[in-house]
């Protein structure tokens, strides 16, 4: 009962700051290649570098690295229902001018 | 108290068995805090998303009157604070009352830096009359002159358009919304940081109790991850 | 069998009809289910209360076999619902190519309809017998729902957009219209009626409309402002015009200067008068100025009824 | 351990100072406390919709003004739905019993647990305040613009109070989670626990994914009416689909933490009084996480007329019909339960029965409103009002009161009458079918719902509702009073008055202040009534005397 600190993870600094120094460069190179026109690839450039910046904050910064199945599953399910409340909004956008179906239907 | 008998800390509650399960459970409740976070904010972005497939070319009208270079000086002073806080919570588990302090400091003072720009990115909306409201007054000749327009849309925009206009104010709701919310979010953040410190001084962490500083570390690089999808959202997209 | 308490409503078009019957499917599914459930409700009660000497060996815990049938049988009665309901959507969302087109714009609170022949109503409607009839509906406030219970006919009516709805009425007689969606205060005054006409009774309720001449057709109408707006001097079907030719254009594709391809249906037209820019025709340029605050919401509807009139009006409604 | 001894301590007489109240941080004291606050508010919602059905007797306007209507069924919606029935099961009984029946001494996080109830009162302040300066005339669903834009009512007030309330509910979930995760009594495994339990952490799934969703939808409407920020505003491109899609995101799922907390409360009262296991344990619990999470897709069956694309409709029509599968399969299993009991007919258990009834009709009903073709004639009309009320009153709130009455002996140490009991649970039966039947065919027919006038066929229909509502009324009246009544006059409680299964029938009646002196081991499934003497004689776990 007394013994419980096995379970929580120190990190060593080197880490920390080289979380820090990884998410400035995503940081600059996200900066950077936003002044190129990459046609559709822009915004999933921008949102994939993003998605990969809260990823090593959540890794590192967070510690889920190191922490129990069930956060991870919390987290996680924060981040799916949010796309699926995005992805069933957004279907409805897209293919609202579209014709019914024809005749054979 | 029965419970008493067993060697029971101050910081244990009565209703816990051990220091483990109090922490474990105020981590998992931390993050299920964050989980609403997630789709609290979650709204807003579907807002955003939504209207950006509508009128991407407002949108990109809008997000280029902002100011890449204090967005950009932002994101990185917000990353930096996330690292302090960081920093602040390893000094709590390896002990380091003094660290603590110290850590917690910096963070409340990047966290400062951070609103103070944004108090003068406000401040150069509201000359620009681009705040979103009844005093939003779109401004052809200054996105002509600021050449706001993507050169891809250039063609296609008629900036003089009322209904552009509106449009670009509906990307100014948006901005001013997430931006504004985030921006509580932080003040919350400093807030609960000087109540922090306040038991710091007490020396009431240790590599035994420092789950407060734990959660806010938490809480604050959620509000970094927060910006760090806003700042493409907002900033970046049809820059070019 | 008439008991004074009306208990259906009436059956006044053809689809009221298919609905109808998909309804009624679900009932009989919905009563089998219900006495299923409160038959053996009241069996068990009755046979294994406290006092009763039922036999009560060692009652299983849970059978596999039955949760599996009882899982199944209702999938497969709900995806008959779901099919059947689809399909007869799919019809009530198809309006048919000749169908009259009648104009509806609804606001707080009441309901503006004109005809096709130029006939204005507020809160009336009428319309011949056995001729389908299309609504193109768009509200000048909030959210208003043009519903029309003996027709099983529901659609919402928004703001700067146009929804559609259709029937083909089969019975004479005059016919709730109510506004569905609540648009505040007098939202149950947003009623009126629907009148259906004999195609005879029909004709004599154009010729005697309240005496006064009738207003231009929506189609004249909408001749009327395509000049004065000076539209016709780019949209001409000459060589060298500055905009693209208009007629035929409606129901068919357009490529869009980003490369788009859309349908041209009331939507896009709308749009493109009140924001040309977004829908700009693929080797045209971007001079066109928008009409927004020239037109109102009945003008615009004249000004598309009227692009709609150049084509061969076969085509409508065959987009795909 | 004698229910007689009046000097044994246990949570209520432990000290009776208003802090010792108003500060607690016991999770029985705070379901009390919740209880008082939504009673108010379903009385409140209550005399709402007493005069407005008044109202209808008549086609005309015959008592009140078109502006008085609209605010009555607006707060009658309002309150009922943000203040009494989300609260209602999960933060009365669950708070209350939660604890206990996993054998915990409390919730996870006391203190966030009482900054609930202190949330949920500021909360309701400002919707009584928005009430009392004049009322909210946008129906409970403020659909954009008129909410946003052409109301001129005290919108801002009212989704504030939404907005504050609806972050109790998120710390009422958050708390629950946590708790059922980490606070287990040794020996209580996850397929142990009741379905309760099961029901309330399904609940607490959508409070937290659900809620947050609702809270920033309301605030924007505020912001927008305050600040004249356009988020919805058509003027300047909004989209009104927009907001709808955001408000049912959370608010369909609402309808299932309305219900699902019932149906664990069902569970429970079923299996104690047809001395049974609940048949398809396993299928039960997990038809309540299946409940939870497809129920999360389903929002847009409100959607099919309203212009949303008819692709994104089918989706979600299809969706909503697998939805109705796992409560289908609640019920068969309900029913199969019954078979080979040991039946009494107690007033929980006619509840129970009565829940399962007008659940069946009520779920039934949904299909017809998840059928597209079907929805376009009945949306927005009596219909579905009476699909809705056959869910959330014929289900949610028998559901509570069987619920009080099976737990009433635990929460305050006395009997309820119960000759007294099942008449009312009869009367309430009767008066409910009474009211909401005719809803029905009055939607068929085609009346649209939120109508101050209408014409006149539809009067006697309307009347017989009026008139089943005032049985509905005197019901609840009547067990309003018998349960105070009972409160000092009722006979008092032994531990175990039902002879149930269940950890919180092993603690005094009321509960010792922490429940358990020593955390229970458990030893055995939910439901073993197997073993009937076990739970015959009437004993307490080692948690009697605390003080």
């Amino acid at each position: 009962m007394t013994e419980h600190s096995g379970n929580h993870h120190i990190m060593p600094l080197k880490i920390y700051l080289g979380v820090f120094l990884a998410l400035m460069v995503l940081t600059i190179l996200t900066v950077w290649v936003a002044f190129y026109d990459l046609g559709f690839l822009n915004v999933f450039v921008a949102v994939t570098i993003a998605c990969v910046k809260a990823y090593i904050v959540l890794l590192y910064f967070m510690h889920l690295r190191y922490n129990a199945r069930i956060l991870w599953l919390t987290a996680a399910a924060g981040f799916i229902w949010f796309v699926l409340l995005t992805a069933f909004t957004v279907s409805d956008v897209l293919t609202r001018g579209w014709l019914p179906p024809p005749e054979a239907w | 108290m029965a419970e008493t008998e067993t060697s029971h800390p101050d910081h244990l509650a009565h209703h816990f068995d051990s220091v483990e399960q109090q922490r474990e459970s105020a981590s998992f409740g931390m993050w299920l805090f964050i989980a609403q976070e997630i789709m609290f904010f979650g709204g807003l972005f579907l807002g955003y998303i939504v209207y950006r497939i509508k009128y991407p070319m407002a949108f990109a009208t809008g997000s280029n009157l902002l100011s890449i270079e204090w967005g950009a000086f932002n994101t990185a002073v917000l990353i930096g604070s996330s690292l302090t806080m960081a920093l602040a919570v390893r000094a709590a588990q390896t002990g380091n009352n003094r660290l603590i302090i110290r850590w917690i400091l910096a963070t409340m003072l990047l966290g400062s830096v951070f609103l103070g720009v944004k108090v003068v990115e406000y401040k150069d909306k509201y000359d620009h009359q681009l705040v979103a409201g009844p005093m939003f007054e779109f401004d052809a000749d200054y996105v002509l002159e600021r050449e706001a327009v993507p050169a891809v849309y250039a063609d296609d925009i008629d900036v003089h358009d009322p209904q552009f206009g509106s449009n670009v104010h509906l990307f100014y709701s948006f901005y001013f919304v997430m931006t504004g919310m985030h921006a509580l979010h932080m003040i919350i953040g400093i807030g609960v940081m000087i109540w922090l410190l306040v038991k710091a001084y007490r020396k009431r962490f240790g590599p035994d109790y420092y789950s407060p500083v734990e959660m806010t570390g938490l809480y604050w690089h959620f509000v970094d991850i927060v910006w760090i999808f806003l700042f493409p959202m907002l900033y970046l997209m049809g820059r070019h | 069998m008439d008991i004074g308490i009306p208990l259906f409503p009436e059956q006044a078009s053809d689809l009221a009809r298919d609905v109808d019957m998909l309804f009624f499917f679900l009932i009989a599914v919905s009563m089998f289910f219900v006495f299923l459930i409160g038959a053996l409700l009241i069996y068990f009660i009755v046979k294994f209360r406290r006092r009763s000497n039922a036999d009560r060996p060692d009652a299983t815990r849970s059978h596999a076999g039955l949760e599996i049938a009882w899982t199944v049988i209702p999938l497969i009665l709900t995806m008959i619902m779901f099919v059947w309901g689809a399909v007869l959507f799919f019809k009530q969302s198809r309006p048919p190519s000749d169908a009259m087109e009648i104009l509806v714009v609804g606001k707080q609170w009441m309901w503006k309809i004109q005809h096709p022949t130029g006939h204005t109503e507020i809160n009336e409607l009428h319309v011949p017998l056995g001729q389908p009839v299309k609504l193109n509906m768009t509200s000048e406030d909030v959210i208003h729902s043009f519903y029309v219970p003996a027709f099983r006919v529901k659609m919402d009516v928004l703001p700067g957009r146009y929804t559609t709805a259709w029937f083909t009425p089969n019975r004479t007689g005059r016919f709730h219209l109510f506004c569905a969606e609540y648009c505040g205060t007098e939202h149950s005054k947003m009623v009126g009626s629907v009148n259906v006409l004999t195609p005879v009774e029909y004709e004599r309720w154009l010729a005697g409309e309240v005496g006064d001449t009738p207003a231009d057709t929506p189609v004249e109408a909408g001749r009327r402002l395509f000049t004065q707006l000076g539209c016709a001097t780019c949209h001409h079907p000459d060589a060298g015009a500055l905009g693209p030719d208009l007629a035929g254009v409606f129901g068919s594709e357009v490529t869009l200067a980003d490369g788009r391809t859309v349908v041209a249906d009331e939507d896009y037209l709308r749009q493109s008068i009140l924001d040309p820019r977004a829908t700009l025709v693929d080797g045209y340029e971007p001079i066109m100025p928008t009409f927004r605050g020239l037109v109102n919401e009945q003008q615009l509807m004249q000004l598309i009824s009227y692009i709609k009139s150049l084509g061969d009006a076969g085509e409508t409604g065959e987009g795909m | 351990m004698e229910s007689g001894d009046t000097k044994r301590k246990h949570y209520l007489n432990i000290e009776n100072t208003p802090q010792s109240w108003l500060l607690t941080l016991d999770h029985k004291r705070i379901g009390i406390l919740y209880l008082v606050t939504i009673l108010l508010f379903f009385f409140l919602g209550g005399v709402a919709a007493v005069l407005f059905r008044l109202e209808l007797l008549t086609p005309d306007a015959h008592l009140v003004e078109h502006e008085t209507y609209n605010r009555l069924f607006t707060m009658h919606g309002v309150t009922m739905i943000f203040f009494f029935l989300i609260p209602s099961i999960p933060a009365v009984l669950g708070n209350f019993l939660l604890p206990i029946m996993i054998g915990a001494r409390d919730m996870a996080f006391p203190r966030i647990n009482l900054a609930s109830w202190y949330v949920f009162t500021a909360g309701g302040l400002f919707g009584l305040a928005a009430i009392v300066f004049g009322g909210v005339d946008t129906g409970w669903t403020f659909y954009t613009p008129y909410s946003s834009t052409y109301a001129n009512s005290n919108v801002i007030l009212a989704a504030l109070g939404i907005f504050i309330a609806g972050f109790a509910s998120i710390m009422t979930g958050l708390n629950f989670i946590v708790t059922i995760h980490k606070m287990r009594a040794p020996g209580l495994t996850w397929f142990r626990l009741p379905l309760f339990i099961w029901g309330q952490y399904a609940t607490a799934i959508i409070m937290i994914l659900g809620t947050p969703v609702i809270a920033i939808t309301v605030l924007l409407v505020g912001i927008e009416r305050l600040f004249g920020v356009g988020i919805f505003d058509p003027a300047i491109g909004g989209d009104p689909l927009l907001f709808q899609h955001l408000f049912w995101f959370y608010s369909h799922p609402a309808v299932y933490i309305m219900i699902l907390p019932g149906m664990g409360v069902i569970s429970e009262v079923i299996a104690c009084f047809s001395r049974k296991r609940i048949f398809g344990y396993h299928v039960v619990a997990f038809s309540s996480l299946a409940i939870a999470i497809l129920g999360f897709f389903v929002w847009g069956h409100h959607m099919f007329v309203s212009s949303q694309s008819m692709y994104a409709g089918m989706i979600f029509s299809i969706l909503s019909f697998l939805v109705a599968i796992p409560s289908a399969i609640k019920v068969f299993n309900w029913t199969a339960t019954l078979y080979k009991g040991s039946i009494s007919l107690d007033t929980p258990m006619l509840y129970a029965l009565g829940f399962i009834g007008l659940f069946t009709i009520g779920g039934l009903t949904g299909l017809f409103l998840a059928t597209m073709a079907i929805n376009i004639h009945v949306h927005d009309t009596y219909f579905v009002v009476a699909h809705f009320h056959y869910v959330m009153v014929g289900g949610m709130l028998m559901a509570f009161l069987g619920g009080i009455h099976f737990w009433w002996p635990k929460m305050f140490g006395r009997m309820y009458p119960e000759a007294w009991g099942r008449f009312a649970a009869i009367v309430i039966f009767v008066g409910f079918n009474l009211t909401f039947f005719p809803q029905f065919i009055l939607g068929y027919l085609g009346m649209p719902r939120r109508y101050h006038v209408y014409p006149e066929e539809f009067q006697v229909l309307n009347v017989m509702s009026t008139a089943g509502a005032s049985i509905l009324g005197a019901g609840y009246l009547m067990v309003f009073v018998y349960l105070v009544w009972s409160l000092f006059k009722g006979r008092r409680s032994v531990s175990n008055p039902w002879c149930a299964a269940g950890l919180e029938w092993r603690v005094s009646s009321p509960p010792p202040q922490h429940n358990f002196k020593k955390a229970p081991v458990v030893d055995r499934d939910a439901y073993d009534y197997t073993d009937e003497d076990v739970y015959k004689s009437d004993y307490d776990s080692g948690g009697t005397s605390d003080g």
